[in-house]
This record gives C-alpha cells, structure tokens and sequence, in this order.
C-alpha cells in the first residue's frame, strides 16, 4: 500500500477543476482536512468543494461525509449530486 | 483500500443497447415460480428544461456504480420476496429516444415487482453515481441538473 | 342491444405470443418525450395452490373484454398524464411460463408510468371478464379461485 | 330487433348449465325476475345463479346488477369472479 490517498473529480467538478485524478499523501485525519487543504489551491476550488453544499463524497466506493476519516490508500471522490436513470 | 466490486450478472453497466424481451428471457430462466415481471424501461425524452437535446452524454463512477446498484437491488430482495432482478445501464453518448436504463424485478405475485422496480429506480436515481450532460441543438453543453423530486421520490422508502 | 366494442389497436385478445420488445417500440414510435416505459408481464406459475399445474385454459367474454380493458385504459391516462398505453391478453391453451398477459404504461416521468401500469393490473384482475381453468399432472381440471388479495388491490384506486 | 334477451353463461356456470347461451321472450322486467324464471328450473339453476352471493351480472357488456331493468334485444351475461391477469 502506498503512503497516499487517491483523489477522484466527476461529472461537473471534474471540468471545472480541470483534472479527473491525483495522489496525495496521506496526511488529512478526515475528508475535511483534505477539504481545507484543497481549498488552499484558491477562490474556484473553494467554491466548487469546501463551500458547495451539495457537495457529495465517497470513500472507497462508499458513501461519506466531510466526518469521515482517511488513511493511506483511501480512495475518495467528489462529485455533484448523481443524475442518472 | 478498494473492494473489488461485487461480481454478479444482475449489474451491467454497457455502452450497447439492450433488447428487453432477450434480458427478460434471461432472467427468468429457471425461475418456475414467477408470476410476474415489472420491467422499467427509462429513455432518452427530445426535451429537458423546455430545450431540445441532440445528444446525451452519460458519465459514471467505475467501480461504485456496481456496488451501489447491487446494494439496492439486494435490498429490495430483502424488503419483497423476488425471485430475480437486472439492473442494465447505459453509458457514453445517447440521442432522443435511447434507452437509458432497464431495471426488471420478477416475483409470485405483482404487487411485489411492482413496488420493488419503483424502490430499485428511485434509488437509483439519488445513489448510484451517474451524470447527464446534454447537448443542445445550439451546440451549447451543459450538465443536467438533479431533481428535487427524485430525492422526494427516494423518501417515501424510509430508506 | 350491443353497442360494438372500442375499436382500438391498444387492446388486444389473442391465443398467440407477444414479444416485449415489439410491443414496446410500436407503442413508442412517435412519442419522442416518452421518457419511461413501465411493462408488465404476467407469466404461468409452475404451482397454484400447492399443486402443479400443465394446463392453464384462459375463456373471455368477446366484446365485454374489450369493452372492459379499454375502460380501464382510458381511466388511466385520465388520472395520470400517459403518453401511450397497450393491453395484450392470451387466450386458449398455455402453459408453464408461458406469458398471459401484457400492460404497458408509457409517460414522461416515471411515477406516472409506474401507478398506471399498477392500476391497470389492479382493475384487470377485478373487471376483466377472463376465467381461468388449470389441469394437475392428475388429470384434475378445475377453475382458479379469485382472490380476495386481488379485490382488496383493486380497493386502493378508490374507482 | 327480435322480441327476445340473449343470454349467455360463462366459466363454470356455462359448465354447470351445460349450455353456453340461450334466448328468451323478451318478458322480464329486471335481471331479478329473469333469475327467478330461470331459478324454476330446478335445485341446479336455483343454487347456481338465484342464491349464488357471488354471482356476477353483465348487460349488454356493461357490469349490471340484479337491479338493472331489461328490454328487447339485450344481452345478459351471467359469470362467476373473473380470475384474469
């Protein structure tokens, strides 16, 4: 298992942070740590992430929340709220 | 750490088409019992929001999309007495009149298909990680957006 | 005096098959904003009644059964916006899952698709002049029993 | 028009019968006086149509009652629970 945490952007997010995927290290307790820090990255990505109430997470194909905690090899991903069907 | 997702032949995320009458044919082989069979069919409308659509462009979450859909099929297993389910989704691009979807749900008697292929869609709807994003005749894309109803829809189940 | 039946290429009673997937693309073919399609099935059980069943023999009223159906049909489209609707009903001699019968509900949302295809099937059941008569591995023939399930379904519709 | 009502009889009525359809003198008021003509014909008739709770009434194709009043050129069905579907 690598040191790290594998991020996913779909649908919306992924256009509008221009990147589908990246490997952090993993160094965020909870998926709102790693918010913060992504929200480092300037005024659009804290708009489309930390801010965005309708944010929706999942970690390892999971459902979570901004609570749930993060360990090395983690995968989470963020995306608008699913318009399938 | 990712799980495989589970493996089973009642989840099919495809680009093709499907022909209702051969998945149906399928799922219902050596099931003696069933009485009835729900299929639900959901397709490509020519209009959304008031604006034609050219194309639909459908995107997913590999891996997740399997798990949620199983885990909602398995729960409506447990809530009515099925003896067979299918969930088929499409993905990549759509034009008007495509099929989207096709959930079928089998039992002895109807009133358990039915309300099993309704709870398995309107989960669907809210869980499994799908997006629309549509084309108009303008050549202008733009994401679909979710329908508060679709969540309503998703309540009445007390999920 | 008999007043003929509804003329109409929605309601059909035959002794041969349907197959689904025709059904469905005629009866969208035109309906570029049908956006879900709800189809039921209903297919000969192995058992009935604990017993085995060979032989289902299905008699009707010609003339009332159509009459009946389409009363239905129109009833459904008036509660919920449907853009089309079909009834196939076999007839004669069938056998174990073999299918019977036919209801497909087309609209723009689901929710409509879904109540209407139910209620269809719901009034059928109750309203419908076809009687149905098994055979045993025996020999035995005898008459299928209504159910009282299907008379309290019926009730929920408050028609 | 003929001076007379058709009637037919259906499932396992048609069965107990032993006829499918007949016709009568157009000579009855309601589908209750029929039933009781048709009930003189013996224990058969009486138990299967007359004293039956669950008998089942159409005419001219639309669902009637022991009530519904009857002319010249009707056509009364009579059936048990209709078991479809």
């Amino acid at each position: 298992m690598d040191n790290v945490i594998h991020i996913l952007y779909f649908a919306s997010f992924r256009e509008q942070l221009g990147q589908a995927e990246e490997r952090l290290p993993a160094s965020y307790a909870t998926v709102s740590e790693l918010l913060a820090e992504l929200a480092e990255r300037g005024e659009y990505w804290k708009t489309v992430l930390l801010e965005n109430q309708n944010l929706q997470i999942a970690v390892n194909h999971n459902v979570a929340s901004r609570e749930t905690s993060l360990k090395a090899g983690d995968e989470v991903a963020f995306f608008p709220p699913v318009t399938g069907g | 750490m990712i799980l495989d997702s589970t493996l089973t032949p009642f989840i099919k995320i495809q680009q093709h088409d499907f022909d209702l009458t051969t998945e149906v044919l399928a799922l219902r082989q050596g099931h003696k019992n069933i009485g009835a069979v729900v299929s639900f069919v959901g397709t490509v409308r020519d209009i959304n929001e008031g604006d034609e659509v050219t194309v639909l462009e459908l995107e997913h979450y590999p891996g997740m999309t399997e798990k949620a859909l199983e885990k909602v099929r398995l729960e409506a297993h447990k809530r009515w007495s099925l003896e067979a389910s299918l969930i088929i989704h499409r993905i990549g691009s759509l034009h008007p009149e495509d099929q989207i979807v096709l959930v079928v749900a089998a039992s002895q008697h109807r009133e358990n298909a039915f309300f099993a292929a309704q709870f398995i869609m309107d989960s669907l709807k809210t869980n499994a990680p799908f997006w629309k994003k549509e084309t108009l005749p303008s050549g202008e894309v733009r994401w679909v957006d979710s329908r508060i109803s679709d969540s309503e829809a998703q309540k009445r189940w007390k999920v």
